[in-house]
């Protein structure tokens, strides 16, 4: 197919080194005319330096109020192939591992009801099929649905969980994170599919501290590996690494809080010391793992700037078994919810909250005990409450 | 042609059907791991057993016929298994070392960028910009583009101190980890919405516009049954804007780029750390966006100079001090960079140490 | 008896005519100084010449007689010239070593506390009390008095890792350094001031009382001419009191002792540091405040067991970790401790690293 | 005299080894009629554990609104000689220095009109003279001024500067803070002894940053001696120093910058690289000295904790020469005070209106220019705002 829009400043960004988006858009322009309006439109964009999206209306499939974004171009006339230009969340596997078989299937019926253009993955963790039209959407949800495919989430509901690989493929995860998001995801399809929250609610669940989910800076609930007891040290491989590596300058050096030493040929660790940070064990992987009591830190609350400035997730629970059928877990979050339902404003993320109410409050609120893992350090201004019962009358 | 019935609430696959048999029976029992290039890393299981993944960029806006691609390739070389990582590359995945070169070869031929392991440029996490979103005051897959045509050796090959994580925003919405990450881009507005008292009148909701504002600058207009905004309190967010689509807020001439530097999420050596304005505001220059490459450039490069082994951007700073960091890299230090927004008196400087520039 | 003419704006009394001749010759030509012991220190000068300081303590209230004793031994060793120091020790020179030991005889037959210089404790910056302040929750001067009497081998011979700064101020206006010392000891309200309506119509203007409070606790109670008090907002700062005499917010039992730690305010080594609270609230209990000087003394044990030399207590705590602070000194962490206010986020534990306690 | 009151509580106090107040106070009741009821109404506070002071009204002395703290006792029935017992404030010379006849002066004038009681000092550094009536106020102004001496600040003025020792015994003074304190109170004779301020000013001089008179914490405006060029190293000393400590620990591996190197038995410093902590001077003050090229910096804002928490000071000048006549120092104050007088809140100190309004605001407005030294890090979320002049049109 030849074609439909000269798109000179478009072309200049097939050119290099690095896998071009331009190029996939002609691919899929090759097959689909809403591809190739896209492209006339994406041009377009280019030249005036302003995007041509309508601020999308509600749309989605029967019974579920998320999973899609309504996208209109505010230039139909022009390029009636992106008058509608829908995106399907479909939620991703955790861990994002595919079969070619699975992924075919996929594109597939993608290449029957939208454009052709996907995102892999979107920044939550969905699959993201990029661009259909409203009336597409029931059936591909039909088609994609019978074959043991689901909507992801969006809107003021529990989004999409997603974790890093976790046990499949890395010695340092602590909990299964791709049992746990699995489990999530099913335990909640309900408030998933169907907004009911004050605003959304993001799930990230990392096998350990080295966070390759970056849950600590975008999900409203961290879920982050840990261990309770001691870094185990194979002294053998410790004098292996000898050879390869300045053990004091890459490793007793930069452990930050000092409690490493390496006399003799023997690394010792002061494990009552260690804040199990993950910079000694990722330096000598062979000869340092986590120990073997293992659970998660909850952290709550982070999100991005809008409105009072970014958030990063903080502790609310410094150590919790994170084992099926995970009851403590959902009871927490259960509770959680409920009170931000109680509290929270419209378009109010559950870190706002806390902020807005206060953290002491949120604690007392949901009933969790305090504890100096929760603060980097305690207040500075002498200005606290008490209650009822602490004072004598 | 009658389709098949639907389900609703069956979550997605379990992932277990997707694992690698080598992966599947030595799930959670790995024993370590090592780099062999930028693109290959091999993981070895208390069992013996190794796996080989061999990893290459994507642009993450894909094409069916590339992943029908990928999946070829996964069925030549990997009895069709392979994945995406959580930085949008695609690895795949062989048991044996012999199978590794056949696998690098084909993606060679076929001009795979192959790499992104270990202490390098990875891909950028970014978003939908001019390509799909209402609110992008810039474009994302085309600054990712420019940003990594330019520094692709350093995915393929060349190591730095540590892993440099680079993210795009095409707005402040922030769609990604911006906040958190080595080096950011931000599409960010210069001006207030313009009001389209028709617009808001016939489809906002008024209270909720007047309440998305975060520095309350919009109030009602009653004459108009709209709203107005008092100019000097924008700080142009486009909070509004999301709420009510008749206050764009996008211009041509003064939408651009904002660059942040210093985030990161992992807790290795220090605490995670919020990314720092380090730029106000470059212009929109697409299709290549000159200056923005040319910032990021002279960022990297001195990152690369200054830093110690496996220290991240925000610990090289942190080192060095940011008012080194504006001296080094020439970047002009303006009233924008002093904070005045939530949390300002925490960054003021409250010692009379710091270093003569 | 017809008095002088008053002058007015004339400003203090230059300080060069108190200047101690040695002192005066060799100003700004100071080349080192070495501690002789706690309570002796000398000054070289550059010229060759020296200045012995022998440094006591005082209580600071001090009645006429006693700073005429101060003059008699100045007259008697130091030609006259005495000074104090910003932390109310006094000082007295002389410009040989063969007169330290007279000077010192005189004062130890008089029972000083001689110390003071170094890595000690030195005196407590502190303020009214019952003494003088009508604000006051506690009394100053007697808190100063048994942490002292406690701690005086830490004045005059035992040394510390650095210097340990404590202060007292007997309520949250906090008329001395106690946000930034090493400890302090701080008088708090826990309940919300009682409302006299008949002193506050009679004599409080009502839009400022209002406007006092920085939580937004008072709101007009038209009927009554006066002003209401909403409970659960109160953080019983006192500040209301302070612009209407008639909301008095003493509480015989209720008042109390907080302590805050780890503060400094010199920028050697690490920046200057607030203090953060250790022990919100415990019993005012004079005359001898026995649970105070308790807590006192275990964070003064730990801080001495624990800290590396040069270490402020800051230092110590940041380097162990607050979390490890409460379990080594057993001290219990309540909800207190967690910050509601204005800065708080700032101090969320936004990291997975931390110690096990 | 003997006593007039019991004081078991107080008497509790007598014992011990550190200096008693309760002694102090006895020895002034031993003169004076005042005295002897304070003691008695102290000890009632003990007893009770509640203050018997009542908030004072306006007192002072004639064409001066500062400088007297009124105070009346609250049960003047009970302790008639504190009915009255306001607390006057003599302003301090620069450095706390006196001689014997000096103050004898002022002790005989004191026990003449108040109670016999001193503080020595107040913690704003005036000395006090605790205790007095109403009608005594003016005839000891008389006799204390004709003698030299002035009343200090109190109210919402300038309150009486004050100052480390500086050059006059010690080797780190890079400004002769007694020379400037003395110089600033008598340049703002009438604003201290005049309120027309917002709420109160505060300024702190001291010599270097080791910030012996805490001017960081509890002044509006601190002023920090500093230098622009090169810490002087005498080798020599250096080597003295090797056989008495260890200056790898207490030097090298202290500096904050890590700006120190040790070897060979030289020590050698980055300056470009020093933020003047003063650590390694402390350390060594035989070998090493501040540069000669001297000055301050200027630090803005520090107060206690109420209203919105404690501030401390930040930098707004990262260097000025201070020397007489400190002709651009008076400008940029001039210029302060202008600016919050105009935006200044009743009982709003400079610090707090800078946070409400906004740093950038406040230096635009007071002219001067931003400069990395004035933040430990720029902003994080990008929100800023724009001038009229960087938009296109
Ligand atoms: C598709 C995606 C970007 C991408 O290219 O990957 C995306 C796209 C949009 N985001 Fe987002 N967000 C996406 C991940 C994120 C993330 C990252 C994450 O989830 O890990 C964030 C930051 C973390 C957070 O939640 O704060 C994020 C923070 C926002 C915000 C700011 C929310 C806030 O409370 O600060 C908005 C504004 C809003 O909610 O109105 C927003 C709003 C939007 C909207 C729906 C714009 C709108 O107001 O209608 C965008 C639709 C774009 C489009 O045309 O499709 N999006 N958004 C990501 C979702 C794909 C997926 O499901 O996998
Ligand atoms: C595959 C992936 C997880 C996944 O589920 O997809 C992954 C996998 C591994 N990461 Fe990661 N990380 C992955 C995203 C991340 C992220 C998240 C992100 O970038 O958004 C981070 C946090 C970055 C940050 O702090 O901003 C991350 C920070 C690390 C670090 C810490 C680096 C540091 O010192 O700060 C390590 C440890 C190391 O190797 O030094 C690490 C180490 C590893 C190891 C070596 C873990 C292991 O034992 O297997 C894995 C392979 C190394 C590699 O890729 O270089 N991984 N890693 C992700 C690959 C993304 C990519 O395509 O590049
Ligand atoms: C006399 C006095 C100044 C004055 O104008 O009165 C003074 C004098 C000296 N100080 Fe100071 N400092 C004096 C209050 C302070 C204060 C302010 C305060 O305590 O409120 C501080 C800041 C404390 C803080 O950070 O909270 C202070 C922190 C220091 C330090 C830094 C300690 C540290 O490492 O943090 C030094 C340097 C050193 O010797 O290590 C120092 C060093 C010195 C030296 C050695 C300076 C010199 O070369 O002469 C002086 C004598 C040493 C001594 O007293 O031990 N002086 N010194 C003050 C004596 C107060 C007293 O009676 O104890
Ligand atoms: C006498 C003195 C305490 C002492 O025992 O030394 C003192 C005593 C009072 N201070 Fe203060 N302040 C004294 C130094 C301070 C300091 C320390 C300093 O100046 O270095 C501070 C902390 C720094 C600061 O300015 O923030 C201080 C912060 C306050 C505050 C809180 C102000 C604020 O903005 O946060 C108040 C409350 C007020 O202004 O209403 C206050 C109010 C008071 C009043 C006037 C109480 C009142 O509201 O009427 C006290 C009179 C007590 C009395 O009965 O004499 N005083 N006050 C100090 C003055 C003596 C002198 O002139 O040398
Ligand atoms: S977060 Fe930890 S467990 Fe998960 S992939 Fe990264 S290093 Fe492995
Ligand atoms: S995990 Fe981190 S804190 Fe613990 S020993 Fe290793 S480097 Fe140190
Ligand atoms: S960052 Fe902004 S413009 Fe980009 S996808 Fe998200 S909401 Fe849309
Ligand atoms: S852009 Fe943001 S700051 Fe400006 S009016 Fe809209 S919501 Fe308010
Ligand atoms: S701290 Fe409070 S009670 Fe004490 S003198 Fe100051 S204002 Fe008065
Ligand atoms: S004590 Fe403080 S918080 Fe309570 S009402 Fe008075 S001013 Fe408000
Ligand atoms: S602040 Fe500096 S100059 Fe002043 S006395 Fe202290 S050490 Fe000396
Ligand atoms: S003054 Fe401080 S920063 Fe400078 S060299 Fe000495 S120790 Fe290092």
């Amino acid at each position: 197919m030849s074609k439909k829009y000269d798109t000179p400043l478009l072309d200049e960004l097939k050119k290099g080194v690095f896998p071009s988006f331009v190029v996939e858009m002609e691919k899929a322009a090759a097959r689909s005319d809403m591809a190739a309006d896209l492209l006339g439109q994406v041009e377009l964009s280019y030249k005036e330096k302003l995007t041509h999206w309508k601020h999308g209306g509600i749309v989605g499939v029967r019974g579920y109020g998320s999973g899609v974004i309504g996208r209109y171009s505010d230039i139909p006339d022009k390029f009636p192939g992106v008058a509608h230009f829908h995106t399907v969340r479909i939620n991703a596997p955790s861990g994002f591992y595919y079969t070619s078989n699975a992924l075919r299937e996929i594109m597939d019926l993608w290449d029957k009801y939208g454009s052709g253009m996907t995102n892999m993955h979107g920044s939550t963790g969905d699959m993201i099929l990029l661009g259909t039209r409203s009336e597409n959407l029931e059936p591909l949800f039909a088609e994609v649905s019978s074959r043991g495919w689901d909507l992801g989430g969006s809107g003021s509901a529990v989004r999409t969980p997603s974790c890093c690989l976790g046990m499949s493929r890395c010695e340092w995860s602590n909990i299964d994170s791709q049992a746990i998001t699995y489990d999530i995801t099913q335990h909640y399809q309900d408030e998933m599919h169907r907004p009911a929250f004050p605003y959304k609610f993001k799930f990230k669940i990392a096998g350990c501290a080295v966070d390759c989910i970056a849950s600590i800076a975008r999900a409203d609930m961290s879920v982050i590996g840990t261990w309770r007891d001691k870094i185990r040290v194979d002294q053998n491989e410790v004098k292996n690494y000898a050879s390869k590596m300045d053990i004091k300058a890459e490793v007793v050096d930069l452990c930050p809080t000092g409690c490493i030493t390496y006399t003799g040929g023997e690394l010792t660790i002061d494990d009552s010391n260690c804040s199990r940070c993950m910079n000694c064990i990722a330096r000598m992987t062979k000869a340092l793992r986590p120990g073997v009591e293992k659970g998660a830190t909850i952290l709550l609350g982070s999100k991005a700037p809008i409105v009072t400035g970014a958030l990063m997730s903080w502790v609310i629970v410094p150590f919790m078994k994170m084992e099926p059928p995970y009851d403590e877990f959902y009871e927490l979050v259960d509770k959680i919810w409920e009170w931000w339902d109680e509290n929270g404003k419209n378009r109010e993320r559950i870190g706002e909250l806390i902020e807005r109410l206060t953290f002491p409050r949120f604690l007392k609120d949901v009933g969790i005990e305090p504890h100096p893992a929760m603060v980097k350090e305690p207040r500075r201004d002498p200005f606290f409450f008490w209650s009822e019962e602490d004072i004598k009358r | 042609m009658s389709l098949p019935d639907r389900k609703t609430d069956i979550g997605p696959p379990h992932y277990e059907q997707f694992l690698h048999p080598v992966i599947k029976k030595n799930f959670g029992k790995w024993k370590y791991h090592e780099e062999i290039n930028a693109g290959v890393m091999v993981h070895v299981a208390e069992s013996g057993e190794k796996i080989y993944t061999v990893r290459a960029a994507t642009p993450r806006l894909l094409a069916t016929d590339t992943i029908r691609e990928y999946c070829d390739i996964a069925e030549k070389h990997c009895d069709g298994y392979l994945r995406f990582t959580t930085r949008n590359n695609v690895e795949f995945f062989v048991d044996s070392e012999s199978k590794v070169q056949p696998l690098l070869d084909d993606l060679k031929s076929k001009d795979y960028l192959v790499g992104g392991i270990g202490a390098r440029i990875s891909n950028v996490v970014h978003t939908q910009g001019w390509v799909h979103c209402h609110s992008a005051a810039t474009d994302a897959s085309g600054l990712v583009k420019v940003i990594m045509d330019e520094f692709h050796e350093y995915f393929s090959s060349k190591e730095l101190a540590n892993r440099c994580r680079i993210a795009v925003a095409c707005c402040v919405n922030m769609c990604g980890a911006v906040h958190c990450s080595d080096i950011a881009l931000v599409g960010v507005h210069k001006t207030p919405p313009r009001i389209m008292h028709e617009g808001v009148k016939n489809s906002c909701e008024i209270p909720s516009t007047i309440a998305s504002c975060p520095t309350t600058a919009i109030s009602p207009d009653p004459a108009n049954k709209s709203v107005k905004i008092k100019l000097e309190k924008c700080m142009y967010c486009g909070n509004c804007y999301s709420v009510c689509p008749a206050m764009p807020i996008a211009d041509t001439e003064n939408d651009g780029i904002a660059i942040v530097v210093g985030g990161k999420v992992s807790n290795l050596r220090k605490p995670p750390m919020f990314s720092k304005l380090a730029v106000p505001w470059l212009p929109n220059n697409p299709p290549r966006w000159p200056e923005v490459v040319d910032v990021v450039k002279i960022i990297l490069k001195e990152y690369e100079k200054g830093a110690r082994k496996h220290e991240r951007m925000g610990e090289w700073i942190a080192r060095i001090s940011w008012e080194k960091f504006f001296s080094v890299t020439g970047l002009e230090f303006k009233i924008q960079h002093i904070d005045d927004f939530t949390y300002a008196r925490e960054t003021f400087r409250t010692t009379a140490a710091f270093k003569w520039t």
